[in-house]
């Protein structure tokens, strides 16, 4: 069944010393899709990128990506099956410049042999500056990616993952540490990219996820509370003991 | 050899002291053969004479007329030590009748040397038949078996008509049968090696092995040889286990006390300092001066300094002497703590969000203090003498246990023990936990994080500090020898898993019986030394994060 | 470092390839042995050792400067590589031994009659000449197979490559191994043919070793300008952003280990010939971390820095070790500190550094000034 | 690259190449000799010692006029207990500084490093501590004991002491193995029967004996399991064990035997390795009647090895080298050794009128250069041992040797492996 859907997450448990930071989770997500997945802290959100990527494995439980398995993947391998992730605090090699990071992010070989003896083509070149120009670093190209200012580095890393082609997208917080008018340009981006690729993001920032204004899933304790639209989930009754931390009724 | 001597010794001590004194006062040359005589007459008074000459407290007295009076020093119970004839057991006294003083370290003691000693002996031996300590008994009564001569068996019969201890009891039979096994009535060998058999006597084996073996004896007397061996064999195996083990736990445990401070500098700080055994090293040093403080005084050859503590300066014999190793623990624990401090201060503050330098640093100091350490002491080793109640050992079953393993057992439980109540129970170990699981949190609710760290660093190095006190124990004490424990305590700590006291005790003693049984079954220490090596390597894919990996707060974050 | 070689930079790599190869050797075969341009013997030999020594720093360099993999075994490979020449050397003694047998002299004295069969193909110097490459590069592959499929990185790398090396170094130390025990290696005699204490032989070992530093030093500032040297370090800075962009970076590290374990190899083998012994105190686990000390004095991630430093370092300790006998550890053990807390980037990061903190503190003085001069401006702000 | 780069590291190469490079120039009126021992490292805690004893030959010598009427000027280099420095050291001793003799090594595997250099440069070496012998060069000198002038008289008095059983142990390396090998045979020679020798044997592929003891590795400090085993081989008494351990693994491994209830008279151990030098480091109460065979002892009753001792305690109170210890001083074998090679060559000299390496070593090899030294009279012989006396002590608790037996003029044979197998 998991067939008509692009990722398919069932009965997915995850433990550290005993704390369950998934628990039986079960997620669907159509190809062409934009999904925000909110919670509060520790709700297991990132926890559920990792298992995804294969950061770490699960316990019990499948996730499948167009049928095939991911649970007893490497991490380069589910990239390599089109799965590109974001990570929350802005991940790029500092060392190397803008142009540098794009380029390892570029699509194509990833193995040693080729890694040496190839050389950039006129076309990767072209296709660099085509993303840098998409999040707006064009002119950065030649400085080190350590000297960019947080929200830039936001963007270089979701270029990387532009440069990459990556079918499915994973953006974990892109908007943190932005200004506001860093975080609708980034909105702004992602909407633009979304159709092309499918995409999950995960954020706080309810401004910017009604500015997303695609379907939300709201994790807690490890396990998926409701989805629908931002509308219908903020008035469930039980997203909002879980965001002001009202008692339950018994 | 009459028996009966030992039973009437009075009337035989006269005798006895005046061929002792007639020993001590002829030449070297003739002194052994004049000692072997006396196994003739083995009086008792003759075993505290021999004892005091063995430690070298035999002394000769020339008196003014010429005459030349041998004396012992009795043991000292206050001030000075007295002097007594041998020649007849009276206080030694000067012409004018009053009791000569005497200064050991002017006078020199008449020597003793190693076929003296052994003529010596054979009249102690016998002595030993009859002395008050069981053990002493047993072991005189077993090396009397062993020489298999049948001149013996009227006195392990009598010994054994007279015998209460049981264990005794059953090493005269093994002895009565040890002989018995030369006799060449065969219903007795038969007998003897049932007796051996029963008693599982390992000292037996090879002469047990070598009936088993001759064509020669009768089958039915072969055919019980062979039994016996089996069943001593297969005792031997399990003494062998048990011992195996025991000497693995004692290894773990050394392991452990070593590894101890490292699982919580490198543990829960997460610094590589590969100074670690420097810091050992100076606890050990400070156990070293602390006996030379009690005992002679503290000599530092390169300096030329030799200085002496008012109020100390015990004699080595006395009981506040020996128990200087309980003093220089606090001291050991407290100056390498100290050390800590400066290190931490100077050096590794800097480095804590940069683990790989900290170690390349850490390795710098340790050199410098390798050579500091030379220039200090001098390039040798600081002799430490281990107080008498860490010597010898006792048996269980066969398995021989060693007072100073078993010290190292008790001491690594209990600065386990100590560490984790510390930890666990202490408003200080709370801090030092919450720090090390979150430093920026636990900055933000208050805590100085800085002193915390610094706490944590001189606790770690502390602990060092007790374990040199303890490695001058059993090994040396010198410029290089923090470099020997070094690969070792990392291994404990990386198998045991980063941040987890129990899996460093875990490693700790798995890692030592997986050594000593390897070195058992192998007969040889380097392979199973480089064993262990590639064993960790091999077990570290199993678990990457050792056995006790501790989530959220690996190194490479 | 400029990502791309200037024409600059192969000009001046080219005279100081020539100064290295040829000069230095050229005015110790032609010059007389008065004369002040003159290099003897004993320096050529030195330098030649030297240069062997700095091959082993440019391939830590790779290791630790570019790809953030500190090991601290480097000099196992090194030992290894020296070995493998090592085994065709003793053969090549034949009846010159202490003995006049057939057999090393080690193998007479412990009783053997047979050369052990694994022996046997050193006769041949191509076998050896291979070995000195692949057998480091086996180990080297084993161990970083295992290390780094199970994700064994950092500290635990470290700790696990010193433990790799002291495993080997007590094994060596075993007689029964075949390799000469404690002794290792010594008393060779020839290489092709060629009379080990002749100087034009040994003359032509530095030309060697110094044509194998300049191929090694262009084959990995190459490979660091090339696509994998920017995966390499970006392994360094972030690796999980590099498994997230889908390299195995296992393989290139593992590609990077084993390669640096080949160079180490070659390097070793270039040594021993010169220095005339190999034996496993080489193996030893400080004799690594000093190699460490060298490429952290020149700087790391520089290439040219680890040569300096190897060859600095030794050439101090040739003259410190002398001059101050006792003090020297505490020399080089407190350079050490110092280079690690405030000279990160080493020798060669040091004009830098330096320029960098005066623009800082040029800075920070125009800032306090600017600061003043608002202070005044507005006072009201002070004092409230 | 950076021209600055670049530039800096030629000046730091350029710089160094000359300092290598300058020559040190020796008055017209001296005699360079070389001294080459570890300074620092894990061998100066011998080492050190030797360097002392042998600038105060020089010093002793040149007070009283020099060799052929030139002062001795010494060149002291660090090995620095690093097997391949040691070469570079010989060679920068002979090549760069020309000297006309070293004294110098401990280690076998130092000796070694340094042989092919002495061979290649035909310089001169005298080697003055006790090794495992099968080694004969040209260029070396060997005023240490052999073989047979320690482990095989050691074992003669063992065996006239009613000694049965023998236990191997030793660090492994070639010194222990060559020793025990040798042992072995010998003992094996002496009607010992095989399963009295203990601490294990290793076969062939035949199954032919070829070696025995048991090895543990440099630095080894856990004995217990050793220990147990030799408690176990000496339970039927009369046993022994020879003792090949080397340096710092002894304290551990005494400690353990003493711990263990082992006693001196049980079962005596007679140490290789440990001279009064090494016990000043030992906790020598343990080691009370254990026994240590030498050429020369401290205790030595001899006009002079008294003025030999106070002579040298004499000049170290005011010598004037860098860092050397001054009091607590004790003289040893190794020690004397050199001292004695020191007089050997300076006899030899004399007698060529040259110090030319050729000459001095064809007088040497006459058979006819001896020095009476404080451990008796040495003989330079033919094959470039020396004949000299060899003596057993028991050890006291003072750290100093009671001397119990006295081999008279024992003939140095290097190679003995072999020698004492019966047909």
């Amino acid at each position: 069944m998991s067939k008509q859907f692009l990722l398919a997450a069932e009965g997915v448990t995850k433990s550290f010393d005993g704390f369950k930071a998934i628990n039986d989770l079960n997620f669907y997500l159509d190809k062409g899709e934009l999904r925000t997945i909110i919670g509060p802290n520790g709700a297991g959100k990132s926890t559920f990128l990792d298992l995804i990527t294969g950061r770490t494995r699960p316990d019990t439980g499948t996730i499948e990506y167009k049928g095939t398995p991911l649970t007893k993947l490497r991490e380069y391998e589910i990239y390599r099956l089109g799965i590109g992730r974001k990570f929350q605090t802005p991940s790029v090699y500092s060392d190397h410049t803008v142009f540098e990071n794009i380029l390892l992010g570029l699509e194509g070989s990833r193995s040693v042999w080729p890694s040496i003896f190839s050389r950039i083509k006129p076309e990767q070149r072209e296709r660099i500056y085509e993303v840098l120009k998409t999040i707006g670093l064009a002119d950065k190209a030649e400085l080190k990616a350590g000297t960019l200012a947080h929200g830039q580095k936001q963007w270089l890393e979701i270029g990387m993952l532009l440069a990459q082609n990556a079918e499915l997208l994973l953006v974990d917080e892109p908007a943190a540490g932005m200004t506001d008018e860093e975080t609708a340009k980034t909105g702004e981006l992602l909407l633009s990219l979304a159709g092309k690729h499918t995409i999950i993001v995960i954020e706080h920032d309810m401004v910017f996820v009604r500015q997303l204004g695609s379907k939300v899933t709201v994790l807690h304790q490890g396990h998926v509370l409701c989805d629908g639209s931002l509308d219908q989930v903020q008035a469930d009754e039980r997203v909002i003991e879980v965001y002001l931390g009202r008692k339950k009724k018994h | 050899m009459t028996f009966a001597s030992l039973v009437h010794a009075d009337e035989s001590e006269t005798a006895a002291r005046q061929s002792a004194a007639r020993a001590i006062l002829a030449p070297e040359s003739e002194q052994a053969t004049i000692v072997q005589d006396m196994a003739a007459n083995p009086s008792p008074v003759l075993g505290p004479i021999f004892e005091a000459w063995q430690r070298s407290q035999v002394y000769i007295y020339e008196a003014p007329d010429g005459a030349r009076i041998p004396f012992l020093l009795m043991p000292a119970d206050g001030s000075a030590a007295k002097a007594m004839r041998i020649d007849n057991g009276e206080p030694l006294v000067g012409p004018d009748g009053a009791p000569i003083t005497v200064d050991e370290t002017v006078m020199k003691p008449v020597e003793t040397f190693a076929k003296l000693r052994r003529a010596m002996r054979s009249t102690m031996d016998l002595l030993a038949l009859a002395d008050p300590a069981p053990a002493t008994r047993q072991s005189a009564i077993l090396k009397l078996g062993m020489k298999q001569s049948p001149e013996a068996l009227p006195i392990l019969n009598a010994r054994l008509a007279k015998e209460q201890d049981k264990a005794v009891k059953n090493g005269i039979l093994d002895s009565i049968a040890l002989i018995n096994l030369a006799s060449p009535d065969p219903q007795l060998q038969i007998d003897a090696l049932n007796q051996l058999k029963k008693s599982n006597s390992i000292p037996s084996r090879e002469l047990v092995a070598k009936m088993a073996a001759d064509e020669s004896l009768s089958p039915k007397v072969r055919a019980a040889a062979v039994s016996t061996l089996k069943a001593i064999d297969n005792h031997l195996f399990w003494v062998d286990f048990f011992g195996t083990m025991f000497r693995g736990v004692s290894l773990g445990s050394v392991l452990l006390v070593v590894a101890l401070g490292l699982a919580i500098t490198f543990g829960l700080m997460g610094v590589i300092n590969m100074a670690h055994g420097e810091i050992m090293v100076v606890g050990g040093y400070a156990t070293y001066l602390v006996q030379c403080i009690f005992g002679s005084g503290v000599a530092l050859a390169p300096f030329g300094i030799s200085v002496n503590l008012p109020g100390f300066g015990f004699d080595p014999n006395s009981g506040i002497y020996q128990s200087y190793f309980l003093f220089a623990l606090p001291v050991a624990f407290l100056s390498a703590a100290a050390v800590g401090v400066l290190l931490e201060r100077g050096v590794i503050q800097f480095l804590y969000r940069r683990p790989l330098e900290s170690l390349l640093a850490t390795w710098g100091v340790s050199l410098v203090m390798q050579q500091l350490f030379r220039l200090i002491f001098g390039p040798a080793n600081a002799p430490v003498y281990s107080p008498a109640w860490l010597l010898g050992s006792f048996s269980v079953g066969d398995v021989i246990m060693n007072y100073n393993r078993v010290f190292v057992i008790i001491f690594a439980v209990a600065i386990v023990v100590g560490t984790s109540l510390l930890l666990a129970k202490t408003p200080v170990g709370l801090l030092i936990r919450a720090v090390m699981q979150d430093r920026t949190t636990a900055a933000c609710m208050g805590v100085r994080t800085r002193k915390v760290n610094t706490l944590t660093f001189a606790f770690g190095s502390g602990l060092a500090g007790l374990a040199g006190a303890f490695l001058s124990q059993i090994g040396n004490i010198g410029p290089s020898t923090g470099q020997t424990y070094i690969v070792d305590s990392f291994m404990v700590v990386v198998v045991g898993g980063i941040g987890n006291l129990i899996g460093t005790v875990i490693s700790a003693l798995g890692i030592g019986t997986v050594d000593q049984i390897l070195q058992t079954s192998l007969r040889n220490p380097v392979i199973g030394k480089v064993l262990v090596l590639v064993g960790i390597i091999l077990f570290l894919q199993w678990k990457p994060s050792g056995l006790f990996a501790t989530k959220g707060r690996g190194l490479e974050n | 470092m400029k990502q791309e070689v200037s024409k600059k930079e192969v000009l001046i790599g080219a005279i100081v390839a020539l100064f290295l190869i040829a000069v230095i050797p050229g005015l110790n075969a032609f010059t007389p042995a008065g004369s002040s341009l003159h290099v003897s013997d004993f320096n050529i030999n030195l330098w030649g050792q030297y240069l062997c020594l700095a091959i082993v720093a440019v391939s830590i360099d790779m290791l630790w400067g570019y790809t953030g993999l500190l090991s601290l075994g480097q000099m196992l490979f090194f030992s290894l590589g020296g070995y493998a020449l090592g085994m065709h050397l003793m053969l090549m003694i034949g009846k010159l031994g202490q003995y006049k047998s057939d057999l090393p002299d080690f193998m007479v004295f412990l009783g053997y009659t047979k050369l052990p069969a694994h022996w046997e193909p050193f006769a041949h110097f191509w076998f050896s000449a291979l070995a000195v490459l692949w057998v480091p590069g086996v180990v080297a592959f084993i161990f970083g197979y295992l290390a780094f499929r199970s994700r064994i990185r950092g500290v635990y790398f470290s700790i696990l490559t010193q433990a790799l090396t002291y495993a080997a170094c007590l094994l060596f130390f075993r007689n029964e191994l075949t390799l000469g025990g404690n002794n290792g290696f010594t008393d060779f005699k020839t290489l092709l043919g060629f009379d080990l204490g002749a100087p034009g032989t040994q003359r032509g070992l530095y030309i060697a070793s110094a044509v194998a530093l300049v191929l090694v030093y262009a084959l990995c500032r190459w490979l660091t300008l090339t696509k994998f040297g920017k995966v390499q370090r970006a392994i360094r800075d972030s690796e999980n952003r590099v498994l997230f962009s889908g390299y195995a970076a296992a393989n290139f590290k593992l590609f990077v280990f084993v390669l640096a374990g080949m160079i180490a190899g070659l390097a070793g083998a270039l040594y021993v010939p010169q220095v005339g012994i190999i034996n496993p105190s080489q193996m030893e686990p400080a004799k690594s971390l000093e190699a460490i000390v060298w490429v952290a004095v020149g700087g790391r991630a520089s290439l040219i820095g680890p040569i300096i430093g190897a060859i600095g370092v030794n050439g101090l300790k040739s003259w410190a070790s002398q001059a101050f006998p006792a003090y020297w550890p505490i020399f080089l053990g407190a350079m050490f500190v110092v280079v690690v807390l405030f000279m990160p980037r080493g020798v060669v990061g040091l004009p830098a550094q330096i320029q960098e903190a005066w623009r800082r503190h040029k800075r920070a003085k125009e800032a306090a000034a600017e600061a003043a001069a608002t202070a005044t401006q507005v006072p009201k702000d002070s004092q409230s | 690259m950076k021209l600055s780069q670049t530039l800096q590291a030629m000046a730091v190469g350029a710089s160094l190449l000359v300092g290598t490079m300058a020559p040190v120039r020796a008055a017209e009126d001296t005699v360079k000799v070389g001294v080459l021992h570890s300074l620092s490292g894990t061998m100066a805690i011998s080492e050190t010692s030797l360097r002392d004893v042998l600038l105060f030959a020089f010093d002793e010598i040149n007070a009283k006029g020099g060799v052929l009427g030139k002062k001795i000027e010494p060149v002291v280099v660090d090995g620095a207990s690093n097997w391949p420095l040691f070469a570079e050291k010989a060679k920068q001793l002979l090549e760069v500084d020309k000297v006309s003799v070293v004294f110098g090594c401990w280690t076998s595997v130092s000796r070694k490093s340094v042989l092919p250099v002495f061979e290649k440069n035909n310089g001169l070496l005298f080697y003055p501590v006790q090794y495992e012998g099968e080694e004969l060069s040209k260029n070396i000198f060997y005023t240490a004991e052999a073989v047979n002038q320690q482990a095989i008289p050691a074992v003669d008095y063992l065996l006239a002491d009613g000694r049965k059983k023998f236990y191997l142990i030793g660090t492994d390396y070639v010194y222990p193995q060559t020793t025990n090998l040798v042992l072995l045979e010998y003992l094996l020679s002496k009607g010992v029967p095989i399963e009295n020798i203990g601490g294990g044997l290793r076969k062939d592929e035949a199954g032919k004996v070829i070696s025995a003891g048991k090895y543990t590795p440099f630095g080894h400090t856990d004995y217990q399991q050793i220990v147990a085993e030799i408690k176990q081989f000496a339970a039927t008494g009369d046993a022994c064990v020879i003792n090949t351990i080397n340096g710092d693994s002894n304290v551990p491994f005494f400690k353990e035997f003493a711990a263990s209830g082992l006693t001196a008279a049980d079962c005596p151990v007679v140490s290789m390795s440990l001279s009064e030098d090494e016990l000043r480091s030992l906790p020598t109460k343990d080691l009370v009647g254990h026994l240590g065979c030498w050429a020369y002892f401290m205790s030595i009753d001899s006009k002079e090895n008294a003025a030999f001792k106070k002579n040298f305690f004499d000049w170290l109170k005011t010598a004037k080298v860098q860092g050397i210890e001054r009091t607590n001083r004790v003289t040893c074998s190794p020690m004397v050794l050199s001292y004695d090679g020191v007089y050997l060559w300076k006899a030899a000299v004399e007698k060529a009128g040259s110090f030319d390496v050729d000459k001095v070593r064809e007088v040497l090899e006459s058979g006819k250069i001896t020095f009476d030294g404080p451990n008796g009279l040495n003989t330079v012989e033919k094959n470039h041992h020396t004949k000299k006396n060899t003596y057993i002590g028991e050890t006291k608790a003072d750290g100093q040797f009671k001397i119990v037996e006295e081999f008279k003029q024992v003939y140095p044979e290097p190679f003995l492996k072999g020698t004492f197998v019966k047909e």
